[in-house]
């Protein structure tokens, strides 16, 4: 139990949380060019270690290193689990945050206190990871809550519009959704005497229903408000919308992906009989969350609200595919996962990059951008088409797999409104598209230039990366689809 | 013959969507180079697409599977279907695009922006031959999806252009909604079949393992992507605008490529649902009713390409009506008619589009008398008028006297009436084009004041389009043995009649109006016809209402939803917890009164109250 | 002798006097007369219960407990008076009533 | 005598006007701060023998008036007593480290520091104490000291008010317990605890009942337990920062001490089942702290009201009244400590730079003292409950324990619920002085400050990292809190050392 095998894991989370500091009283002597650059070159260290279990998780193997008793008294160990579900979702989120960290160099120019910002930027990417490597449940609350406080700060202090309330809000809600988390976990443990969420499996049909109904919706509340489910959604557009463009890469790309994680590792691996009871409420639910995200982005005039309220909509099919609960569903729904992360990482660095070279947000404003910004263009256009699900683009190969597994589901309706939603996508997306880049330039922005190369670069990065997720979308489902057969292997219809 | 021809059907797609891929890089060595890069690329796949020809004759009428695995962990795989119809619409697609390529050189040659022209233009040749070469369904749907990208992309080539601009996206959207009616259908019979593949829900469906309702069900959804994606009634609302693109785009669109996927679908899943009396019944009757709706818009309209675009959605119209017909003449009728069509609609559009080179207009009351100027391009239009309209012996007559045959041998007297009125306006309006543009005096409008002959490379592909427009209707038996039917062909007295005689209602009254000047158009606009005209005008107001509800009322009422009931009631809501935790705390904080005496008071309080509580639950 | 009933009442009386003195009195000298009150009803009760705590003899541990609380409820009557002292010279009366800045 | 820590204490307190003498008249102005530190620091050390020797031996009985007397005048130090001295003294050095630049403007500091040791070392003594008698009177040493703390400013009027205020109520508590004293003597005819639990166990009867209310009010008027806590928002705010420090962050856990000490000893929960009441009193305390620091706009009368809903969830621990409940009180007693001090520390160097207490004044003075700013935001977040810092160790423990209880006695799930409402429903205000204090933009009054002098930084820093690492590493903490958890509910091994 308390034998060490290895440190990979623990030193990908560690590193950031160490170098944030350092990044914080070197600041001044780095600069931010320097801060930048050493961000990044942590985080690559950071992924390059969590790859190392490559090999093994793509074999099927679950790599669990475990450092020994953290607090006895619980009998919790620290230890860290990669399997199918937690080694791809935390390459998502280590690699997108070391784009955004290059991405934050030449976007934060014009911002005070970078240090500090690179500095939050780096505790808030090794909460992230630390959630999807967490093996216990106290860990995970752990890194949880600790992705939240960086965050909060980058929003409250860097971001635009009125940070203070939108900080509190985004905090406020996420907390309370995690205090909800909370007694969930805490009445597991009151009936099982044990975190540990291997072991718990086995332990909790001892529950009686009733009680196993009542953790199992506590938790999901949680991962709902972090997903931005309907009607919780409404801290979502604000935060990710005022957010510094980089941190909204982080939260709408990667952040609230973490619910939809932890809805697969805990609502419907911990408590499969109950997610059956469930499935068909949160399917509506989601629906409803698609169509109503994709009707407010239509409403919208704000470009980076625009993609907020898209993230909602898309949150919507993620969560639809989970509630699916075959393993059809619950692939595409962790393919979506990475799909959306690396689409909508995407978007708003697009949009980033025309606030940054036009310093407008207004759509109306906007106009004639293609010649001007061409590359941003085709990486806007690529992205906005992967989330519609457009072939031959990644967002297209997940849909399709959500909508099958509704459709394997008995959902029919559902499915054909969830398949019909992406109209909805395909239309404010084009509209938003139509009024940024086509039609006349307006005079004011006649000598509007590309964003820097170092934006760009990641921004090219990850375009290339929708096209491949969607042409070889067998790459990554090689190591997701089983993680969705794992969990569906559980459920059992009755 | 060719190097690697056995893996023709893999090639005549990627080969065009590799080429587009390079066509950015070859861009930055030079632009001339690309041009001629994009069109070789192209002609390359025309030749790859036609070398299949051998193995389909081969094959016997037989169909042969080629995979390869793609996403193993769902058993799904990358196939590609060689078939006598997969092969015929590939090499449809991509000679004809090709030669709209080469055109493209003379055309395009001063527009900006080529590099993502060509680029599109061939990714839309290969995801059309994609389109066809697929073995399944999810397969069709991507390459589907491509397509309906590209022509977005190249319908608002002009994205500076307000109209084009918008007319992509109608374009995109509409066919959208085709296509998710199609992925439904599609993903129930996976869900159903557990395969994507044709001939394997082909084999499931004859073996009854799908309930009639969820196979009628799923099998009119599928119609469904065939209804946008072919411009048929409700979703014809789309091709018309998409006329904003350059010319080559349209005729690529409307002759060679996208529009005929969706017949093309119809014809690939006719023989897995051409059981169901139902989905025959709609194919049939939607497809003649959009026949007849849109010849007659055709008939006002005064846009050179408009007429044409509405004339494809009418031809596209005849040929789902013969696939609703359910026989195998039908079958045969209707892809013997995607030939000719291809051919002389391409040609048409070409013509059109050299014209408009020549004459800078694309309204045809300025456009007159051009016959003199240009007159090769008039003498290719004559053929491809006359081919359009049905008159023997260009290849639009065959084609459509096989329709007719077989609507008649089924007795099917409902969609005769409103083919037989469709081929009556198709004359009038094909020669009325004809006349409009060619005949007649060149009005004095500054524009066109000097038209001339369009350049070589523009008018090579119109000759030999015409001829093969002219020669193309004699080769119906050969077709006929390469589709692998058995079905005899020939000459029926009853529809040569009922064609004939509709060509010759529809040409008198356009050539009393439009050439001998006898009558006046304007007895069409004024008095008891007005309303007609205008109704016919407006394109009996779909786009109107269209608008109305999806471009005006929706976004609207979504811009209110936003206001009123998510910043208004759910977002108001959080702030009415935080503003009502406020009240609370503030209501509860003048129980602090700084008042010692009330202090101990509360001592007290707290004290009689705790002594009270113990000894309750203690039970004294 | 006197039962030790008597004695205990006295000294629950005297409680009560101290707590309704506290309670309900605004000078500030009678508040710590009343806190010497409610010492002295503890001490009595002490007292009167280490007389009767064997027939005949003292338990000396509740002299020693008394005498100690004597001294104490001194140290805090002085410091008492001297904060009251104080707080006349800030607020001029001896009204706690008056002390009240300080709420909410 | 009193065991070391406690003589040391006590000498030094007695000898340090003296060294302030002695300073003034050498102009060597640092002399008595420096004796007060050292005099802190000797304590600290001589405390870790018998922390050592308590560890081994779990109970340990020493007579400090050096005979045996039929059980009075004696400690009985077991790991609860060394936990919360340990406490007390280390956050009582800190404190003196942090004052002596936090006073230099101050005069009378023979007095202060003085003070000061004796106030730690009551608080010590009340911790060791194993009878009644003891307990008395160093918890009158502990109150007198405090009252003339909080009044140390008698120039002002807020002190004098808030110190007499104080100063009646606790007496008026003090008296009230006394009271109580004197009739469980007449019960036991003994103040020693052993021979007490030895007779209040065995027989229920009206006037132990009564003892009972009157001892939970005369400990929790000190502990500040709703509806008894009225003193505390005038008085905690109205000392001088670094006392605020000592009075919200250990004096207040001395009523808590007693109170854990008496109802698990003397009242023993399976005789006098006062379980839902005291947890009514937790929730009513939390609630109470919580509603009314939300719109406090002054800074340290706000953590004040904090510091009310916080020893709500110590007391909802003790209702729990299982290891694990005690375990998170006690564990919660420490974060709460650590965390409340640091903000008092913090509010103290942002009124030395700024000379307000006033939030809208105070503005974004976190922008200008960064450190200090850092260090307020980890104690901010800490006392919040937000993971990964010590608070939320703590607050789980506790909101765990009630949901276990809760399966035998129902209402402890409704309790636990009402907790983990008031923790979300805190967070609200922790946040506000957040956003306060580090993310506005500065305002006038706060623009020409400067970062606090380094012995306050050392005091806030070094909490500050207390905090995170018991966040982060809780598992030896945990077992400290545990072991005084287990040694509070191991009652005969505590009674058969006097009782044979």
């Amino acid at each position: 139990m308390t034998e060490i095998t290895g440190f990979n894991m623990l030193l990908s989370i560690l590193l950031p949380t160490i170098a944030a500091p350092i990044c914080y009283f070197g600041g001044r002597k780095f600069g931010r060019v320097g801060n930048g650059i050493f961000a990044t070159f942590i985080l690559v260290i950071s992924t390059g270690l969590l790859l190392a279990s490559w090999n093994r998780v793509s074999s099927g193997e679950k790599v669990i290193e475990s450092y020994g008793v953290w607090v006895g008294l619980f009998k919790l160990n620290v230890a860290f689990l990669h399997d199918n579900l937690s080694f791809p979702i935390s390459i998502l989120i280590s690699g997108i945050a070391m784009l955004a960290a290059v991405y934050s160099i030449a976007y934060m120019t014009h911002e005070h206190d970078q240090e500090m910002y690179f500095a939050a930027l780096l505790l808030f990417t090794a909460g992230m990871v630390g959630v999807v490597l967490a093996s216990n449940l106290i860990l995970f609350y752990l890194f949880w809550e600790m992705m939240l406080v960086p965050s909060y700060f980058l929003i409250a202090y860097w971001g635009t519009g009125r940070p203070r309330i939108i900080g509190f809000k985004y905090f406020m809600f996420t907390h309370a959704g995690a205090a909800s988390l909370l007694a969930g976990i805490l009445l597991t443990y009151a009936y099982t005497a044990t975190f540990d969420l291997l072991g718990l499996p086995n332990l909790l049909s001892s529950i009686s229903p009733g009680m196993l109904r009542i953790i199992m919706v506590l938790m999901s509340i949680g991962f709902a408000v972090k997903l931005a489910i309907f009607p919780v959604h409404t801290w979502l557009p604000d935060a990710h919308a005022e957010a510094p463009t980089p941190i909204s890469v982080l939260l709408s790309g990667v952040m609230i992906k973490t619910g939809a994680y932890a809805i697969v590792r805990m609502s419907i691996t911990l408590f499969p009989s109950e997610s059956v009871k469930v499935s068909y409420g949160l399917s509506v639910l989601a629906v409803i969350t698609m169509l109503w995200g994709g009707f407010m982005a239509l409403a919208q005039t704000d470009i980076k609200r625009l993609l907020a309220y898209s993230s909602v909509s898309q949150v919507g099919y993620i969560l639809f595919g989970l509630m699916s609960l075959n393993s059809l569903g619950v692939g595409g729904g962790l393919f979506h996962i990475v799909n959306h992360g690396v689409a909508k990482g995407l978007l708003f660095m697009c949009a980033g990059a025309i606030i940054y070279s036009t310093g407008i947000r207004d759509i109306n404003k906007l106009g004639g951008l293609a010649s001007k910004m061409p590359l941003t263009a085709v990486a806007t256009l690529c992205g906005a088409l992967s989330i519609a699900g457009t072939p031959p683009f990644g967002g297209f190969a997940s849909e399709w797999m959500i909508f099958a597994g509704g459709f394997a589901s008995g959902n029919t309706v559902l499915s054909s409104l969830a398949i019909a939603a992406t109209m909805v996508t395909v239309a404010y997306y084009l509209r938003m598209i139509k009024k940024v880049f086509f039609g006349v330039c307006p005079e004011s922005l006649s000598d509007v230039k590309e964003a820097p190369s170092s934006m760009l670069l990641p921004m090219a990065i990850l375009t290339f990366l929708t096209v491949i997720f969607g042409i070889f979308a067998f790459a990554p489902l090689q190591i997701l689809y089983p993680a969705g057969e794992a969990v569906t292997r559980l459920i059992v219809r009755g | 013959m060719f190097p690697y021809s056995e893996y023709a059907p893999w090639l005549v797609w990627l080969i065009p969507l590799a080429g587009s891929v390079l066509v950015p890089l070859v861009a930055l060595v030079n632009t001339r180079l690309r041009d001629w890069f994009a069109v070789v690329t192209s002609f390359v796949g025309a030749a790859y697409s036609l070398s299949m020809i051998p193995q389909v004759l081969d094959l016997h009428g037989g169909v042969a599977d080629l995979k390869v695995p793609w996403i193993p962990q769902i058993g799904l795989q990358v196939g590609v279907l060689i078939d006598s119809l997969s092969v015929f619409m590939s090499i449809v697609a991509s000679c004809i695009g090709s030669l709209i390529m080469l055109y493209s050189i003379g055309y395009m040659a001063h527009e900006e922006g080529l590099t993502r022209y060509y680029f599109f233009m061939l990714f839309f040749i290969g995801g059309m031959n994609g389109l066809v070469m697929a073995d399944n369904f999810l397969q069709l749907f991507i390459f589907w999806e491509i397509v309906g990208l590209c022509s977005y992309a190249l319908i608002g080539f002009w994205y500076r252009k307000e109209s084009a601009a918008r007319a992509g996206i109608k374009a995109f959207i509409v066919t959208k909604a085709g296509d998710v009616l199609l992925l439904i259908g599609v993903l129930i019979l996976f869900i159903q079949t557990g395969s994507f593949n044709f001939l394997n829900t082909k084999d499931a469906v004859e073996a009854g393992k799908l309930a009639t309702s969820i196979l009628m069900t799923s099998s009119i959804l599928v119609f469904g992507g065939a209804i946008g994606k072919s411009a048929q009634f409700p979703l014809q609302v789309w091709l018309p605008d998409a006329m904003e693109g350059p010319t080559t785009v349209s005729a690529l669109i409307h002759a060679a490529t996208m529009v005929k996927a969706g017949v093309y679908l119809t014809a690939r899943t006719f023989f897995i649902f051409s059981s169901i009396h139902e989905w025959l019944m709609i194919v049939i009757y939607i497809g003649s009713v959009t026949a007849l709706m849109t010849a007659t818009m055709a008939l006002v309209s005064v846009d050179i390409k408009r007429v044409l675009a509405y004339s494809t959605i009418s031809q596209l119209g005849l040929m789902i009506t013969a696939l609703g017909v359910g026989s195998e003449a039908g079958w045969f009728a209707s892809q013997f008619h995607v030939m000719s069509h291809a051919l002389f609609k391409a040609l048409l559009f070409l013509c059109a589009g050299s014209v408009m080179h020549a004459v800078g207009t694309t309204d045809m009351r300025e456009m007159g008398g051009l016959r003199r100027h240009m007159p090769i391009t008039f003498a290719t239009s004559v053929v491809g008028v006359l081919a359009l309209s049905g008159v023997p012996p260009f290849n639009g007559f065959w084609s459509k006297d096989l329709i007719v045959a077989a609507v008649l041998h089924e007795r099917l007297y409902l969609p005769l009436i409103l083919i037989f009125l469709t081929s009556l306006c198709t004359a009038a309006y094909s020669f009325r084009w004809l006349a409009l543009v060619f005949f007649g005096k060149q009005p004095n409008s500054g524009k066109g004041a000097h038209p001339h002959e369009s350049p070589l490379v523009m008018t090579v592909p119109l000759m030999i389009l015409a001829a093969a427009a002219t020669i193309s209707g004699f080769f119906e038996e050969p077709f006929s043995e390469y589709l692998g039917l058995k079905h005899g062909v020939g000459i029926q007295m009853a529809p040569l009649t009922l064609s004939l005689l509709a060509l010759l209602l529809g040409f008198i009254p356009s050539y009393m109006v439009y050439f001998s000047g006898s009558m006046s158009p304007i007895f069409f606009r004024r008095g008891p016809l007005e309303s007609i005209h205008k109704l016919l005008s407006q394109g009996y107001y779909f786009d109107r209402i269209y608008y109305a509800i999806f471009l005006d009322s929706f976004p609207r009422l979504c811009i209110c939803i936003y206001n009123q009931i998510e910043n208004r009631i759910i977002d108001r809501i959080n702030y009415a917890v935080a503003g009502a935790a406020q009240f609370l705390s503030q209501s509860f904080r003048p129980t602090h009164t700084g008042n010692l005496n009330y202090n101990i008071s509360a001592v007290l309080i707290g004290l009689a109250g705790f002594f009270i509580l113990i000894m309750v639950i203690v039970g004294w | 002798m006197i039962p030790i009933n008597y004695y205990l009442a006295t000294a629950i009386i005297l409680y009560a006097v101290g707590m309704y003195c506290l309670a309900a009195k605004r000078n500030m000298i009678k508040l710590i007369i009343a806190i010497e009150i409610l010492t002295s009803a503890a001490n009595l009760n002490m007292i009167s219960i280490s007389s009767h705590a064997k027939p005949g003899a003292v338990d000396p541990l509740g002299h020693v407990f008394v005498v100690m609380s004597i001294v104490i409820g001194a140290c805090v009557v002085a410091v008492a008076l001297t904060i009251a002292l104080y707080a006349y010279k800030h607020y001029g009366t001896l009204d706690v009533r008056e002390l009240r800045r300080l709420r909410w | 005598m009193f065991t070391w820590p406690i003589n040391l204490l006590v000498i030094f307190a007695i000898t340090t006007p003296l060294v302030y003498t002695l300073g003034v008249k050498a102009s060597i102005k640092k002399l008595v701060d420096v004796w007060a530190v050292i005099g802190f620091i000797l304590s600290a050390i001589s405390f870790y023998p018998l922390y050592l020797k308590v560890s081994s031996e779990k109970v340990l009985i020493h007579y400090w008036v050096g005979i045996q007397f039929r059980g009075v005048a004696l400690f009985e130090i077991d790991m609860l007593s060394i936990f919360m001295a340990g406490l007390f003294i280390f956050i009582g050095l800190l404190t003196a480290i942090y004052s002596t630049r936090y006073m230099e403007h101050d005069t009378r500091h023979g007095e202060y520091y003085a003070l000061l040791l004796l106030m730690v070392s009551g608080m010590v003594g009340v911790a060791f104490a194993g009878d009644f008698f003891t307990l008395f009177i160093f918890w009158e040493v502990m109150c007198l000291t405090s009252y003339v703390l909080v009044a140390f400013r008698k120039e002002q009027w807020e002190p004098i008010e808030a110190g007499f205020k104080y100063l009646v109520m606790s007496s008026a508590g003090s008296a009230t317990m006394l009271f109580a004293m004197s009739i469980l003597y007449g019960i036991v005819g003994s103040l020693n605890f052993a021979y007490m639990h030895k007779a209040l166990s065995e027989s229920v009867t009206p006037w132990s009942m009564i003892s009972l209310a009157l001892i939970v009010v005369g400990f929790g008027v000190k502990a500040a337990v709703t509806p008894f806590h009225t003193w505390l928002p005038d008085a905690h705010p109205a000392a001088p920062s670094s006392i605020s420090a000592m009075l919200s962050g250990v004096v207040i856990k001395t009523g808590v001490y007693g109170l854990i000490r008496v109802m698990m000893l003397l009242f023993t929960p399976e005789s006098y089942h006062w379980h839902t009441a005291i947890a009514i009193l937790a929730v009513l305390s939390m609630t109470t702290g919580n509603l009314m620091a939300l719109l406090q706009s002054d800074l340290k009368r706000l953590l004040a009201f904090s510091s009310i809903g916080h020893i709500g969830y110590i007391i909802f621990g003790l209702s729990i009244a299982t290891v694990y409940g005690l375990t998170g009180s006690l564990f919660h007693v420490l974060n709460h400590a650590l965390g409340k001090a640091l903000l008092f520390l913090c509010s103290g160097a942002f009124l030395l730079a700024a000379g307000t207490r006033d939030l809208n004044q105070l503005a974004g003075i976190g922008r200008k003292m960064k450190i200090t700013g850092f260090t307020f935001i980890v104690g901010s977040l800490a006392l919040a409950g937000v993971p990964p810092l010590n608070g939320f160790q703590s607050e789980f423990m506790l909101v765990l324990a009630g949901l276990q209880v809760g399966a035998s006695r129902n209402l402890w799930y409704l309790f636990s619920a009402l907790m983990l409402i008031n923790i979300l429903f805190s967070v609200g205000y922790y946040l506000r002085i957040i956003q306060v204090v580090t993310l506005h933009e500065p305002s006038e009054s706060v623009s020409r400050v400067k970062e606090a002098p380094k012995p306050m930084l050392f005091s806030m820093v070094l909490i500050a990292i207390l905090c995170i690492l018991i966040g982060i590493y809780p598992g030896p903490f945990v077992n400290l809190a545990n072991q005084a958890a287990q040694s509070v509910l191991s009652v005969e091994s505590f009674v058969k050392l006097i009782i044979h």
